[in-house]
């Protein structure tokens, strides 16, 4: 039979990888998946992509394709969650308390803080939100070096190019030469979460049995190994 | 074949604005360096779309700017052996001979090709590549290749200037024959006036872009008056002969030329051959009486008809010779000596070996 | 042995070496009539709008890939104008095929090939081809039997160039056909996931040293066949 | 009315197109000196390791531009080995500068330029060279005299290939130095910002527009340019 | 001046090995197409190593392969003037001309360059791009930048080749002129006699990559035994003469050649200057008492001292006139005729004007 075909996150290539042969070793059927940046895949289902499932990395390119009806509404759901992180060079892991008005200029001490493009990256926009909120934005705007994606801002750290960086916690996670150095509020920036839904012109019959398996507990333990949150009931 | 050509032409600075016809044959292009030689013959060979003018061939219409007809050169099928060879470089010698034998029909037999090649003595070459060829090589196969095309009219610039005397004289009788035996038209230029009395038969004398004379080779390469472009050693009078009867003495031909009878050495010729004889002015003697005992064959009667100076301390005396106007260039100083006046009767001496071709 | 196991590569990578080296051979190889074609135009037509076709020919240059990606999805989508007339007509579909990957590594690497071979028929001696027409050889002819032999190297530099880039292009092709695996997810596109997620380094960096050894063959290749062209040219 | 509005650009955008030009003016003629000496050595070297170069020098265009921009930010970042060096020794900075982004463009642009210099220099006749040198020039002086205004349409192909390429390339850059408006945001780098979110399409097709003028206006040029060197050569 | 050479060669089938030293001067290289003349060139150029051999110059080694000393084109300073043009297509006609002006030490001065461009007659085209130069005027461009490159060694190779005789006629004696004044030492190849002649000190003849001859202008161009390249029609003696007192009469020079005495025309000569004379064998009469009433000035007795057939019904018979060797070619039929037998006295006659370098 046709394989079921996802068109994800590119961040989230590690997880879902790893449900997918779950749910390939369970249903027998087959799935592949697709990863790439979320817009980039949204236009792809505007132009008739032979996809059955999109799950974005963020709420504007769900909000796109579900803009023009390219989306079963009734099978959108969120799937998970992320935190948003301060990181550091592992070398200089000094924790800083992230709360309304903190001092992060002093902390960057002339460097660039590493993040998601602002305007762009969901990363980015998320970051940019929190600083906002916490009233400390303005002062290090100008010291932002925004990346393409979160990975590359990891990287920047990483590589000691930039003193501090701000990333999902999952990718700061894995990576051994940075730290985290502090997380901020859930409640200093819009919701961090990744929709799913079926897309429209699925024909697959198989394709609701996939998104409900992915939403199964038998998933969650795989998502969270990656950090994520799961936020599906 | 008639060849029919009038153009006009700009090159910057350099005019070109030549009319003449051309029937079958060899014709000669003969012209000092820089005169538009090599322009003209581009323009034949399609190289050059001429401002104005037409080029026509048995009739048919090969340029005619005034009807914007044009044939594109390789319907031609004039094909050129330019003065810088130009051999493909990618094929080796025997594929640049070979190239024009696609397009050729009939194509060039093997026997053809033997033949050319042979002459050309290019046979140790065919399976070189060409790049590392010698000049006169260069050349020879670059003349093989134009032959073996088969064309309708071979366009020839200087393709023996780079080739030893003796290299020369060996190609040239092929090229006669290729005239003679073959209806292929020649045109050919040329700065030997050797060659060009050999093989052409109709001079077309280029000064600066123009025509400036054309007639037959003898009108065209004999004295007085013709062209710059002959140097002094060279200058003398071309006359067109015909072989005589057989003489008792197989070693001797007698041929009739003009009103003169002239012997030549060699049995090779037959009778009612015709040939173009060229008496180089330097090389006849004057005498006021008969000489005897002399080992020239030719002593010829004549009348002295003019003199005109030639350079420092040397005249070219004309004589007309039962007919025949001949120029023989003495020191002034033997003029003196033998008293020579307008009017007086002289006796011309010709070695049979200078009349070789 | 620990080596040799990071340096085994999976059953998925695999499929995207073979698929990549179909991607950038098919590419290269159905881009040179084209590229021919438009190097031809461009190095010896005197015809208004050359200056507007070389403009196009350099777009994918100098277009972000994203963009060309995207008009390439717009143009050549199964709903794009392009794709829909294709299909229709001579039923080859781009859209999300290892065609589109083809189409869209052809179209990158289109100015790099035109470029090289343009070059080249620029520095062709055009008395060659004279004295070719000369000896009865029509337009065609001239270009088959001499135009074409002096240029191979250019040919096969702008071949190579457009491979090498088929090779490392991944912005237009991810952006026009996704990243399907064993249908258009190339060797850059799956080295590109890898750099995406946490721990991919190691992967990348695999998938790195395997497509720079592929394009290293294929260089060395290319640079052994211009050589012996440019000696049967030079006859030495 | 609407139509000039949509036109009209802010000055983050008209600061972008100034940088833009800057680092693609600067990337092409920084590198025209290095691609030069390669292309003399990949043409005419016959030394050990010629392949090797000529496999580093194709680099750039083999690999993702992901990762080449990742090689530049380990080698040229503030912590790389080279970038350490050469700011201790010459103050000069790559990280986070706009010279980083002249940098990832230069190289994007390397392998382009000297292919094209390359073939240039393989289709110069030697015979010329060795006809100056028996007239006294020394090697130096017939480079001068001779070969480069014989290949100057090449190094006007290659320039004009690394400028576009530097107009469009954006890969490379954004990993090595970012995307920090006014220091290291490129047109590209705008271009790209726009097409990640949603509604962005016009913004992107309008910016879009500005480099493609951009850039034909100096693909123009370098036609002319080519054709009057070319013009000078055939002595026409 | 000594050029000291000494090297061997190979070229896939051919092989070059040849040695030889020449004094200050012109040295011709003379020899068939293919013969190697070129691939030598080049080797003296500097353009190919030799596989093993030395060249000196006055003792300063320009290439040695035992010690691996090996001098570069440039510092060598051999200007060379090449088969086939070489001009730069980027520079104008001037700037070619003056290119060896920026390398030389002192440069070419104004009068100097005005002298070249007037005699090779390039003032027109100074101005002009070398694209559509015609073959002459390229090889004349060709000519005059290597001469402006003040070099320490002039190679040459068919240097004239694509001119016309009465241009060649014009540059030759410039050609002497630079032997004569300046003490540059030339290495001219050539196919023509003529050339060859008048210009060089010594000759070498190349055969097949091998030296087969070499030694003064009169005994490589004198018969018998001259070269193959040189053709039927140049064969012939060439003597080195010196020019005696003035005589009564202005219009005549006397020179003494050999043991002979001989007259030319022209005053242009000054008693004790040196000069060659060719006299071709088909330039001579022989006659078996000496004739009266001749235009010819040169009447010498002599003594038959054998004979050779030369090609169909000719002979080329040696004479010893006054211990100087002449050959003059008749026919067989003359011979029978006058009764030639060896040892008997004749007397050749020799047209003044024939003596015309
Ligand atoms: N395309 C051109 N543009 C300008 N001038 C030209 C062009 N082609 C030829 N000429 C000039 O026209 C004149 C005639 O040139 P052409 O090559 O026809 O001479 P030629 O008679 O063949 O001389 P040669 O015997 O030296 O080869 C020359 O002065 C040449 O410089
Ligand atoms: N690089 C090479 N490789 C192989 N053969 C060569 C090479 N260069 C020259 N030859 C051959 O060596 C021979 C001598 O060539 P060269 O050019 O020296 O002759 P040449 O005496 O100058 O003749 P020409 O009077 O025709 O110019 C020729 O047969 C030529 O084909
Ligand atoms: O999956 Mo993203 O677009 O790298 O945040
Ligand atoms: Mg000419
Ligand atoms: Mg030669």
């Amino acid at each position: 039979a046709e394989k079921v075909t996802v068109f994800a996150a590119a961040s989230l290539k590690n997880a879902l990888d790893a449900v997918n042969d779950a749910w390939q070793q369970q249903s027998g059927h087959a799935v592949t998946a697709s990863y790439a940046a979320s817009s980039a895949l949204a236009k792809q289902i505007e132009a008739g992509a032979p996809a059955d499932i999109f799950i974005s990395a963020d709420l504007a390119w769900m909000d796109y394709v579900a803009g023009k009806t390219l989306i079963r509404e009734d099978s959108r759901s969120t799937l998970l969650g992320n935190r948003l992180v301060l990181v550091a060079p592992a070398a200089d892991a000094r924790p800083v308390e992230i709360g309304e008005g903190f001092d992060l200029k002093t902390r960057l001490a002339g460097g660039k803080l590493a993040m998601g493009a602002v305007d762009s990256v969901p990363a980015g926009k998320y970051g940019k939100a929190a600083l906002e909120k916490l009233g400390v934005w303005s002062s290090v705007e100008k010291d932002v070096a925004g990346a393409e994606n979160v990975r590359a801002a990891l990287l920047l750290v990483s590589k000691s190019e930039a003193p501090l960086g701000i990333v999902y916690e999952t990718d700061a996670a894995a990576d051994p030469s940075v730290k985290i150095v502090g997380t901020f509020p859930e409640s200093s920036h819009p919701p961090i979460v990744y929709p799913i839904a079926i897309l429209s012109e699925s024909t697959h019959p198989e394709a609701a049995a996939y998104l409900d398996f992915v939403r199964s507990p038998a998933a969650k333990p795989l998502f969270e190994a990656q950090g994520f949150t799961v936020l599906a009931k | 074949m008639t060849l029919d050509v009038s153009v006009r032409h700009r090159l910057d600075a350099f005019s070109l604005d030549i009319a003449f016809s051309a029937e079958g044959g060899i014709t000669a292009l003969f012209g000092r360096s820089g005169s538009g030689k090599t322009s003209l013959i581009r323009i034949l060979a399609g190289l050059i779309r001429p401002d104005e003018g037409h080029v026509r061939l048995d009739g048919e219409t090969i340029i005619d700017t005034a009807s914007k007809a044009v044939t594109p050169p390789h319907r031609r099928r004039f094909a050129t052996v330019f003065q810088e060879g130009r051999l493909f470089p990618h094929l080796s010698v025997r594929q640049n001979l070979l190239y024009g034998r696609w397009f050729s029909r009939p194509p060039a037999e093997t026997g053809e090709i033997e033949r050319v090649v042979g002459l050309l003595g290019i046979a140790p070459l065919l399976a070189r590549p060409t790049a590392h060829l010698s000049g006169g090589e260069k050349q020879r196969v670059a003349i093989g290749r134009a032959l073996l095309a088969r064309p309708r009219l071979l366009l020839m610039d200087e393709p023996l200037a780079a080739l030893d005397d003796a290299r020369k004289a060996e190609i040239l009788p092929y090229l006669e024959r290729l005239r003679d035996e073959t209806a292929i038209p020649i045109l050919y230029v040329s700065h030997s006036v050797t060659e060009v009395t050999q093989l052409a038969d109709r001079v077309l004398m280029i000064e600066n872009g123009r025509l400036t004379a054309s007639g037959t080779a003898s009108d065209m390469l004999s004295l007085p008056g013709s062209s710059a472009a002959i140097s002094r050693r060279e200058a003398g009078t071309v006359i067109e002969a015909t072989v005589l009867p057989h003489q008792p003495d197989p070693r001797i031909v007698k041929v009739a030329a003009g009103g003169l009878t002239l012997f030549l050495a060699g049995t090779a010729r037959q009778p009612g051959q015709r040939l173009r004889l060229r008496i180089a002015a330097r090389d006849i003697l004057l005498a006021t009486k008969r000489p005897e005992g002399l080992s020239a064959l030719n002593i010829i009667e004549g009348v002295m008809t003019g003199m005109a100076p030639c350079g420092q301390d040397q005249i070219d005396v004309t004589l007309d010779c039962a007919g025949t106007r001949l120029t023989a260039r003495i020191t002034t100083v033997s003029a003196d000596m033998l008293a020579l006046t307008s009017g007086m009767p002289v006796h011309a001496v010709i070695k049979t070996v200078a009349l070789d071709p | 042995m620990a080596t040799l196991d990071w340096l085994a590569l999976s059953d998925a990578e695999w499929t995207a070496i073979r698929l990549s080296l179909k991607v950038s051979a098919v590419a290269m190889l159905a881009s040179l009539p084209l590229a021919l074609l438009a190097a031809m135009a461009l190095a010896r037509g005197r015809f208004w709008g050359r200056s507007l076709l070389n403009g196009l020919v350099h777009l994918p240059l100098i277009l972000p890939p994203v963009v060309t990606g995207f008009l390439l999805l717009i143009l050549f989508g199964r709903r794009g104008p392009v794709g829909t007339f294709l299909e229709t007509y001579t039923g080859l579909v781009f859209s999300f095929r290892w065609t589109g990957a083809a189409l869209a590594c052809a179209v990158m690497g289109f100015p790099l090939m035109v470029r090289s071979i343009r070059l080249s028929i620029e520095a062709v001696d055009g008395r060659l081809e004279q004295a070719a027409a000369t000896l009865g050889a029509s337009p065609a002819w001239v270009f088959a039997t001499i135009t074409l032999p002096l240029i191979l190297p250019g040919i096969i530099a702008g071949m190579i160039l457009s491979f090498a880039k088929a090779m490392g292009e991944f912005g237009a092709t991810i952006t026009f056909v996704s990243n399907i695996p064993g249908e258009t997810q190339t060797l850059s596109a799956a080295i590109y996931t890898f750099t995406q997620v946490p721990g991919g380094d190691s992967g990348a960096l695999r998938l790195t040293l395997v497509s720079v050894v592929l394009s290293m063959a294929a260089l060395l290749l290319s640079e052994w066949l211009a050589t012996a062209a440019a000696r049967r040219v030079s006859g030495t």
